[in-house]
């Protein structure tokens, strides 16, 4: 019983702060709140027993790409406050787009049938991703290696580029 | 000699073009020179064609209604379950097609001499000319539909470049106009050359395989080598918007040649095309691009539906005779000499509709000979309006007064052609118009009163020629600007040699329309009583 | 003999020669053409002396039509006519037109004109008549016009042209008819065959007829004809070419059937009581003549209306000789005013008077041939006008209506009225003028005294009185047998010498040298009350074709109500029907149809910019499109397949 | 104790937080707007990938959240490197005025 009420206050946690981006002007609120709704996700991850996405999320998202994008902010505003004011623009048109899109995926998935079976998890979820990570998941655990080092490196190599 | 002699005609002024793409640019004179031996050999080899053309024949089928007959595999190819594809070089001409070609040689070699002043881009003007000749040879005598076709299209080309670059002030626009204008015509009649090559099949050559062989041969099409179940089959049950697929055939056919004839809802192109066309053009595109549309009705409207011919004779000959009214009315209001010339030729075209429409000999023997006389008449006209042009750069008939008095000899000529195309007995214009007038007052399809309103006509013709020669030659010498009056010299050695020979003619094919008519008059007969015969066939089926 | 026979259709080229060789060296054009006229004068003689039975010629034109020329006895005469009053008119112009710069295409014009009306004389199928029906009207309006210089003397022959083109379809149309209900369409063919035409052909050809003889609704162009050379008016407006309308209707009508006849001659005597009214109160010395001519025009066809086409064929003879005598004396008055001082209109008669000793031998054949054109006794047109009355008369008996012979006798009277009171005001009365010229011998005399002898009466018969006396009757008419055996009647006889008396005597004592109203007629204007006016503009025929083209600009125009100015500026005769609806349709033609074609133009151009849009540089849009494409996809596959 | 909660629940949700990343990114005039956008859409993915996991004995569903998330990291990485290149170069953010590819 509680789970559902745990589960209903942490989806408000991730839908308030997203209602408020929607409505917002202010990028940096924008971004701060984007970390809240992180937070809500990853309550909710931890209702679905997957307690290594919570803390992935709450390492990785809330702290990482947040204040990365806090970093980007900052450099990329010329003058303060003034230019983090922003307009709207094609309002009805976005509005329209995703509307649209929410009501057809939505109709889509109530008519797909969902089966729940529902199976217990043996053991311990972290080890067992460890050693998925390691076996069935190999290639795409190195490749994705790969890819963070070329990733990082390049965005260093912009980024001084830009800096002289 | 003659045995390939049409197809020596066809292409003999594509051979001159290679030789001209190889001469230097700044050559003109020598291009020009060139270009008039081509036409005039041109000439010369359709003058004997003209002779050695056997008129006594007297066909019983079309399939050996022809003459100087050239047939040469083109393209064959194998569609599957379509059967064979066949397309054929089919070349050969009988009285109606001679008539045309003998024309059309006879004006390439004065518009040749008309443009013999030009002086931009000389090499580019003539090479486009000769292929302009080419293909309006090839269209008249071409039997196959694919070919004639090809030529139709192949027409087009050049003329647009003629108009756009060597043309008027607002040459884009007109030259744009015609060209869209004359596709779109052309695409109703590619819809019908479709469906009758899915509905005809060539009988000599489906020995090879079991399958079908379609063809594009008109032959085959007027002598009804329909297969049975095919669309434009005749006897056909298929409706299209309550109306026999055939009826609809024609009617896409009619549109398309109406609009190169032209007719009157569909003309507007031709008075632009016309006043921003430089003079040797608008002398070919009066004296021949015309006729193709009319040439249009006699071989493929009227020689492959023959049953809807006969029953549309009525609506036919309402849109003759409103070209003619209409056409008329028009060319009153003008102010430009040239666009009331253009303007006449929509009606003088409206005849051709009409003599058709009355389906008798009478009848298309005039449309014939209106086709043949008008080419003369109005090329001399638009030789007359270009000497005014060529002199003062305008032809607003109320820039001008007195012309007489510093122009008589231009004068005299103007009198000629002008009594010429409003059709004064003597004149060639009176024969046309009189045996269409036979035709449609004499014809048991054509109630009378559309006879009786198209001889209005005349009077109306007589109107706008006699009031423009009054406010422009007779009355005190006026000219807008000062200036001008130096240069209205008269016509000079050159003008004469265009019109003299145009004159002769005129008044020749007035007193004896026979020297023309005679040897063409069995081909005519046989394609009325052809069609005829052909029609009450296709209805019994 | 058989030269003749194998060189005869040479007879009408000979014209067309000299008009060419006159035509070239403009200096003696008119003497070198009269070797050509009087060559044909010749010719004629020789051939109307030796011909006996008529010769044709005949080649295929056209798919069944044929072009063929045959000389009988009727045309011949006529031929010689022509030629006889060209060569008289040809002397007369050398000293008319000796200032005229070009002479040398007045030369060439009459050539022409000689050519075409012979030409038309000789022509035996129908379709060779039309032919030089139309070239005799080109040529009238070559001549009309000769003085183009003058925009209204072209505009005039334009004018004449288009009435006369109006009245050529209706032939055209007639002639078609003939072909399509397969009637004898050569006249030797109508002759002997005879088999009778419809009514509607029938009325197409008298349509025909009265545009070329200006009879009742076509009359209008003969007084704008005037404008030409009066030389031109007297050979063309006078003699010839207006008497073709005459030659056509007596060749056919044998086939005419009852009702045309009455046409004929309800027409011919309307007519001929209308331009007599109209000739009482003219001020211009040819605009006179010119109604007279119409006149007498409607006595001919009346004649034939009435079955006595022989007093018509005499009458149409002897007309022609004092007609043109009486247009050359009026050209030598017009010429001698014109030397006096060029400045006033020469053809005005009221700056004329007392001429009759200045130019004593155009005084008496104006005289002598204004007699006869009134009838009197011992003169030629006594003869022929009492052949036609006589037969109205008998034609009135039998048929009961007894309109045409009460229009015949009035215009008899009116018209000795009208010549008696144009002598007097032209010859009599008080001359201002004092220089006399002696005109010169050769040029103006001879024509003058032989034209006026030719109107006395022993010409044309040995007994003054009766009209059968014609020598030229038996020869013309013998084969055809005359017809009803015709008597002159005493009362008709009486009545017409009654008539023209009396109508010289009214004249007299009107205009008599000192009555008032010679006096005051240098000054006189226009009639003031009703029946003036009416005649001295011609019962408005004029005002009454701009009427119809008004109406009928107005009915095909359709655009609401015309204000009077907007049509009289543009009235100018045909043009009118022709600018006012041509310029409804001209812009009609511009804007609707042409931009029908333009709309579409643009409305492919509308597609594309719409279309364009969605291609917008910016991202987010694009990436709204993708989803939205995305989404349709997505709706497609999932609920429509 | 999830049966309280059924599936499409979690998927509405998921849905939800999709359709206005969408939003965002077609709606605001900011390109760290977009970033933020993209981030919503991600996260909505994995949502549903942790859900759907649970009833997965191999946990894919998981795994390949897990690699979301780490892609999603090196993506805004280098988002924002290129982000400040061009407000080096054009001193704006707004994507309507980024048009032209030159330089």
């Amino acid at each position: 019983m509680i789970a559902s009420i745990l589960t209903y206050i942490f989806t408000a946690i991730t839908i308030a702060p997203i209602v408020y981006i929607l409505i917002t002007k202010n990028v940096i609120r924008a971004v701060f709140s984007l970390a809240f709704s992180f937070l809500g996700l990853s309550g909710l991850y931890v209702l679905m027993n997957a307690e290594f996405m919570a803390v992935v999320q709450l390492l990785i998202y809330a702290g990482g790409i947040i204040v990365l994008m806090v970093f980007g902010l900052m450099l990329t505003k010329t003058t303060l406050n003034k230019g983090f004011i922003t307009q709207h623009r094609s309002l009805f048109f976005g509005s329209l787009v995703s509307f649209l899109l929410f009501i057809s995926l939505a109709a889509l998935a109530t008519r797909s049938g969902f089966k729940v079976g529902f199976t217990e998890h043996a053991g311990d979820p972290v080890a067992q991703i460890g050693q998925l990570f390691l076996t069935d998941f190999i290639i795409a655990f190195e490749v994705v290696a790969f890819l963070l080092l070329v990733a990082l490196v390049g965005a260093s190599y912009l980024a001084k580029k830009s800096g002289e | 000699m003659t045995d390939s002699l049409l197809t020596l005609i066809i292409f003999f002024p594509l051979l001159v073009t290679v030789v001209i793409l190889f001469l230097p640019k700044d050559k003109d004179l020598l291009i020009k020179e060139i270009a008039l031996g081509a036409t005039a050999v041109q000439l010369i080899l359709s003058v004997i064609l003209f002779f050695s053309y056997d008129a006594a024949l007297q066909p019983e089928s079309w399939s050996n209604a022809f003459q100087f007959v050239e047939r040469a595999k083109w393209i064959s190819l194998y569609l599957g379950d379509y059967g064979w594809l066949q397309i054929d070089y089919f070349v050969g001409i009988d009285g109606i097609s001679l008539l045309m070609i003998c024309l059309s040689t006879f004006l390439l070699l004065v518009g040749v001499v008309a443009s013999w002043n030009l002086n931009k881009n000389v090499k580019g003007y003539f090479i486009l000319y000769l292929i302009l000749s080419t293909s309006v040879v090839g269209c008249f005598a071409a039997l196959d539909f694919f070919l004639f076709y090809v030529f139709f299209e192949f027409m087009l080309l050049p003329m647009f470049f003629l108009i756009g670059i060597w043309g008027g002030p607002r040459r884009g626009y007109a030259s744009i106009k015609f060209f869209i204008y004359t596709l779109v015509g052309s695409l109703f009649i590619l819809a019908v050359m479709i469906g009758l090559y899915l509905s005809v099949e060539d009988s000599s050559l489906t020995g090879q395989g079991q399958e079908v062989v379609h063809s594009f041969s008109l032959v085959n099409m007027m002598d009804g080598g329909y297969i049975t179940d095919g669309i434009l089959t005749p006897g056909t049950s298929i409706e299209f918007w309550g109306m026999n697929i055939r009826w609809v055939a024609f009617l896409l056919l009619m549109v398309g040649f109406a609009i190169k004839l032209p007719a009157v809802p569909v003309h507007t192109w031709l008075p632009d095309a016309h006043v921003e066309a430089p003079t040797a053009i608008s002398v070919l595109l009066a004296g021949l691009l015309l006729k193709i549309g009319g040439y249009g009705f006699f071989r493929i409207a009227y020689g492959i539906f023959p049953d809807a011919a006969v029953n549309l004779t009525y609506p036919i000959a309402i849109f003759g005779m409103i070209s003619i009214v209409y056409g008329g009315l028009t060319a009153m209001a003008q102010n430009d000499l040239k666009r009331m010339i253009a303007y006449s030729s929509v009606s003088h075209m409206g005849f051709i509709l009409l003599g058709l429409a009355s389906f008798n000999v009478q009848g298309a023997g005039g449309a014939l000979f209106q086709m043949v006389s008008h080419g003369f008449i109005s090329g001399a006209l638009f030789i007359l309006a270009g000497v005014i042009y060529d002199r003062t750069g305008d032809r607003g008939i109320a820039n001008f007064s007195g012309l007489a008095k510093a122009m008589p000899v231009f004068t005299g000529f103007v009198v000629i052609f002008f009594f010429a195309s409003l059709g004064l007995p003597g004149l060639s214009g009176f024969v046309g118009e009189f045996l269409v007038f036979l035709g449609a007052l004499g014809s048991d399809y054509l109630p009378k009163w559309i006879g009786i309103v198209s001889i209005s006509g005349i009077v109306i013709s007589a109107a706008y020629y006699l009031w423009a020669l009054q406010r422009m030659f007779f009355g005190k010498f006026w000219t807008r600007e000062k200036v001008w009056e130096q240069t209205m010299y008269d016509l000079t050695g050159r003008e004469l040699l265009l019109l003299i020979p145009l004159a002769i003619l005129v008044v020749l094919l007035g007193v004896a329309p026979n020297i023309i008519l005679g040897p063409v008059n069995n081909s005519i007969e046989f394609f009325v009583n052809q069609c005829f015969a052909q029609s009450q066939l296709y209805i019994a089926q | 003999m058989t030269l003749i026979k194998t060189i005869w259709p040479l007879i009408f080229i000979l014209p067309l020669f000299s008009g060419i060789i006159g035509g070239l060296n403009s200096k003696q054009s008119l003497k070198l053409s009269n070797f050509g006229i009087g060559a044909g004068l010749l010719f004629s003689i020789i051939l109307v002396w030796l011909l006996d039975e008529p010769l044709i010629l005949e080649w295929k034109w056209l798919e069944g039509v044929s072009f063929g020329f045959s000389i009988d006895r009727l045309n011949a005469m006529l031929v010689l006519l022509v030629y006889l009053i060209t060569l008289l008119v040809q002397v007369f112009s050398i000293t008319y037109m000796e200032h005229d710069p070009d002479q040398g295409r007045y030369t060439a014009k009459l050539g022409f004109f000689a050519f075409s009306m012979v030409g038309l004389l000789m022509s035996n199928q129908l379709v060779t008549l039309f032919l030089f029906w139309e070239l005799v009207g080109m040529s009238s309006y070559l001549l009309i016009g000769f003085w183009y210089q003058e925009a209204a003397r072209s505009k005039a022959a334009r004018q004449a042209f288009m009435i006369n083109r109006v009245a050529d379809a209706f032939l055209l149309l007639g002639v078609i008819q003939v072909f399509n209900n397969g009637y004898a369409t050569s006249f030797t063919e109508i002759l002997s065959s005879g088999n009778q035409w419809d009514g509607f052909t029938g009325l197409c050809f008298i349509i025909g007829a009265f545009g070329k003889s200006a009879q009742f609704p076509f009359y209008g162009w003969l007084t704008k004809a005037m404008a030409g050379p009066t030389p031109v008016s007297a050979l063309i407006h006078a003699a010839t070419m207006v008497t073709a309308g005459v030659y056509l209707l007596v060749r056919i009508s044998p086939v005419l059937i009852e009702w045309n006849l009455q046409v004929i001659a309800i027409g011919g005597a309307v007519t001929a009581f209308m331009a007599a009214v109209a000739a009482l109160t003219q001020f211009d010395i040819k605009k006179v003549l010119a109604y007279s001519t119409i006149s007498q025009l409607g006595y001919m066809i009346l004649g034939i209306g009435v079955g006595a086409y022989q007093a018509s064929v005499f009458h149409l003879w002897t007309h022609a000789f004092f007609k043109a005598g009486l247009f050359l004396a009026a050209g030598s008055v017009i010429h001698y005013m014109h030397e006096l001082d060029s400045s006033k209109d020469a053809q005005d008669m009221r700056n004329m008077g007392g001429l009759q000793k200045i130019l004593p031998v155009t005084f008496y054949a104006f005289l002598i041939c204004g007699l006869a054109l009134s009838g009197l006794p011992f003169l030629s047109g006594f003869l022929s006008k009492e052949g036609i009355l006589t037969g109205s008369w008998l034609w009135g008996q039998s048929t009961g209506n007894y309109l045409v012979p009460v229009l015949a006798f009035c215009t008899a009277g009116l018209t000795a009225f009208y010549i008696g009171r144009q002598i007097l005001l032209v010859f009599f009365g008080s001359s201002s003028f004092t220089q006399k010229i002696i005109e010169p011998m050769l040029t103006i005399r001879v024509p003058l005294i032989f034209l006026a002898v030719s109107s006395l009466w022993f010409w044309n018969s040995l007994n003054p009185i009766n009209p059968l006396g014609w020598f030229w009757n038996s020869y013309l008419f013998a084969d055809l047998g005359a017809t009803s055996a015709q008597h002159s009647i005493l009362g008709v006889l009486i009545g017409s010498i009654g008539l023209s008396l009396a109508g010289l005597g009214v004249a007299y004592w009107l205009y008599r040298p000192e009555a008032e109203l010679t006096q005051n007629f240098k000054n006189s204007k226009e009639p003031a009350q009703l029946v003036g006016k009416i005649s001295f503009h011609g019962w408005y025929i004029e005002k009454f074709y701009d009427q119809i083209v008004l109406l009928f600009s107005k009915i095909v125009a359709g655009a609401g109500w015309f204000d009077k100015k907007v049509i009289d500026r543009f009235v100018d005769g045909m043009g009118v029907t022709g600018v006012v609806m041509a310029k409804v349709i001209g812009w009609f033609d511009q804007n609707i149809v042409d931009g029908l074609v333009n709309f579409m133009a643009s409305i492919s151009q509308l597609i594309g910019r719409f279309v364009t849009s969605f291609q917008s540089p910016k991202i987010q849009i694009q990436i709204g499109w993708l989803l939205l494409t995305l989404l349709v996809l997505l709706l497609w596959f999932q609920f429509l397949t | 104790m999830m049966e309280a909660i059924s599936p499409t629940y979690f998927v509405f949700l998921s849905l939800f937080i999709f359709c206005a990343g969408i939003a965002i990114i077609i709606i605001k005039r900011s390109a760290i707007f977009v970033l933020i956008g993209i981030e919503l859409m991600l996260n909505a993915a994995n949502l549903n990938l942790v859900y759907f996991s649970q009833y997965d004995p191999g946990m894919n569903g998981l795994m390949t959240s897990v690699f979301v998330v780490v892609l999603a990291a090196a993506e805004v990485a280098i988002a924002l490197a290129i982000l400040l290149n061009i407000f080096k170069h054009y001193k704006i953010t707004d994507p309507d005025e980024l048009t032209s590819l030159k330089n």
